[in-house]
């Protein structure tokens, strides 16, 4: 089955991008797909590399990038989103004159139609935010 | 079907909420909006922010029908509760009661919360 | 002491919380998306009529515009405070309890 | 369906709002802060006591454990699920709706 | 006085609410701290995160004795509401009516919230 | 009268951020002193440069920047708050081993200690958040 995944609150703050990761997991284990994790509203703040949490807790953003990286995940930041909390790739850097950019590993930067589509194109949306 | 259960101003889920369905009519999607809850304040008339200088985007919910979206559903009692009437919203929405929402939840493909 | 309150009535019990537990006498001051409790004609209208016997309510006039909420609908007792008269607020009394 | 709540049920109003629009039968699955509702001894036991009738509640297990929740304290008709079971719920529902 | 009214693990306020009290037995502060509302929770007994992989900060509150930070108070209405007792918190704590609590703020000079 | 004033929740999410620059510019204008704005919580997301609000909305954080120039505020974030969120200035950057930093200008990164500071040496400390 395809599932398409919304983390639409930021990291640390609420457990929402835990449990987003926890079923993501789970989802994989159990031999299902995940088409896409859309980040929107605060959510685009689990996708910045700067973070350095404590050393004895667990590194959201790092965690985020390794499973990306192990099944080949699409995690997709909402642009619109990400340009009101400062979340920047490369292009958006030079687009908006911007002398940074914080974009973590596995991420991507891009429009919310990448939400609508995998509205249309999955089994099963579930949103996990505050 | 996007639901939409905060007010505005507050919060910036109703301004974001609005974005995706504004979205899902670019890509000629069939959409619900459907405001519960605190969301019946999204649509309230006479929205001025000068003294707070926020974004006022409450003109936009008048231009959602020239986008092609035109299924826009209220829920009674929100409205009730808050003591708000169709007369206070800024366009023509359908009044729907909650047990009329339960079902109307029921036929949708997809939904998206705020 | 002057309390704050930021919530909507209807979504969260910040409201509640501070009305169990202010002084009788406090004023209480509604801002942001709290500002829907000081309107007539809503569900809530009473338990503010019947708190404003013990507690000054003021609410925050830039927040009542924003959200369309018209002064002549106000709960009678209830007085518009612009940004200066928060700050003046906060200045006549000794202490501010903000309920997040 | 499947209907998530996260929210506290004494902070805010997501379960109200669940609960009241939630279709007779559905699963209602408690996580977060929600799980707060399963417990028995509450004031809100027989809420949720009345509403077990109409809906199949489950709680997210490792969210109980986290807040020191004895499953041996839980209402017995709400059924413990792990992550694996979570997804299990959501492909078995045809929809899942997250009340924020 | 610090004031928690939330829930640990669901939000981070719990958490960063327990490191401004650290800092402020640093400062060697005369701080009361207050649990009201859900913040009761924090001090609830048995906090397990282990299958959350969430940092489990509960064995802190036993610590803040030693850091001088006695002065615990806990609301005795919140406690009850949600079917909890003394014996379920995790540290001595003074239970405390909502009337008496009233009053304990009043003789604050700082109250900060979370 | 002195001020300290705590922002607890990111911008343009929560209107807290908003009514909290509000309430800093008639504190001021009435002839008060602000001893600190202090960033904590989600707060600490006020202090990035990196954010393109659209252009006919407020810009936030520019906000806070000119009115701290305009009257020499100190706006402190909280160093263990911003760890968590990625909130991350030079010393930071250098320190934890980061190849960018995102702080505004105006804005410094310290310990908790410059919140108790405040506590102690205000008139009234007054709460903004979510």
């Amino acid at each position: 089955m395809k599932f398409g995944i919304i983390v639409s609150a930021g990291p640390y703050t609420h457990q929402a991008s835990d449990t987003a990761y926890q079923f993501s997991k789970a989802v994989l284990e159990r031999g299902h797909e995940i088409l896409r994790i859309f980040f929107y509203h605060d959510g685009v703040n689990n996708g910045t590399r700067l973070t350095t949490p404590p050393q004895d807790d667990r590194h959201i953003t790092n965690r985020w990038s390794e499973l990306a990286a192990k099944h080949e995940l699409d995690l997709v930041v909402c642009v619109a989103a990400a340009q009101r909390r400062g979340i920047v790739d490369v292009g958006e850097a030079k687009r908006h004159g911007k002398d940074a950019n914080n974009i973590a590993p596995g991420f991507r930067i891009s429009g919310l139609g990448q939400l609508i589509e995998v509205g249309i194109q999955a089994d099963r949306v579930i949103t996990f935010g505050d | 079907m996007c639901i939409n259960r905060r007010a505005p101003y507050g919060t910036i889920y109703a301004l974001e909420g609005l974005e995706v369905v504004l979205m899902g009519a670019a890509f000629e999607q069939d959409i619900s909006v459907v405001y519960l809850d605190d969301g019946v304040y999204q649509l309230k008339k006479g929205q001025d922010t000068t003294d707070s200088s926020i974004k006022n985007f409450s003109p936009t919910y008048r231009a959602l029908a020239s986008y092609g979206v035109e299924k826009l559903y209220v829920e009674t009692e929100s409205m009730e509760d808050r003591g708000l009437s169709e007369h206070d919203l800024i366009v023509p929405v359908k009044m729907i009661s909650g047990a009329e929402l339960t079902e109307l939840m029921e036929q949708q493909d997809v939904i998206l919360n705020y | 002491m002057l309390h704050t309150v930021n919530k909507s009535p209807y979504e969260k019990g910040s409201l509640d919380t501070c009305l169990r537990l202010a002084k009788q006498g406090s004023t209480i001051l509604l801002i942001e998306d709290a500002v829907y409790a000081a309107i007539t004609g809503s569900s809530l209208e009473s338990k503010i009529r019947q708190a404003s016997k013990q507690y000054e309510f003021c609410v925050l006039g830039p927040d009542l515009k924003a959200r369309g909420l018209d002064e002549a609908k106000l709960i009678d007792s209830i007085r518009v405070v612009d940004y200066g008269g928060f700050v003046d607020l906060a200045v006549s009394h000794d202490r501010v309890q903000s309920w997040l």
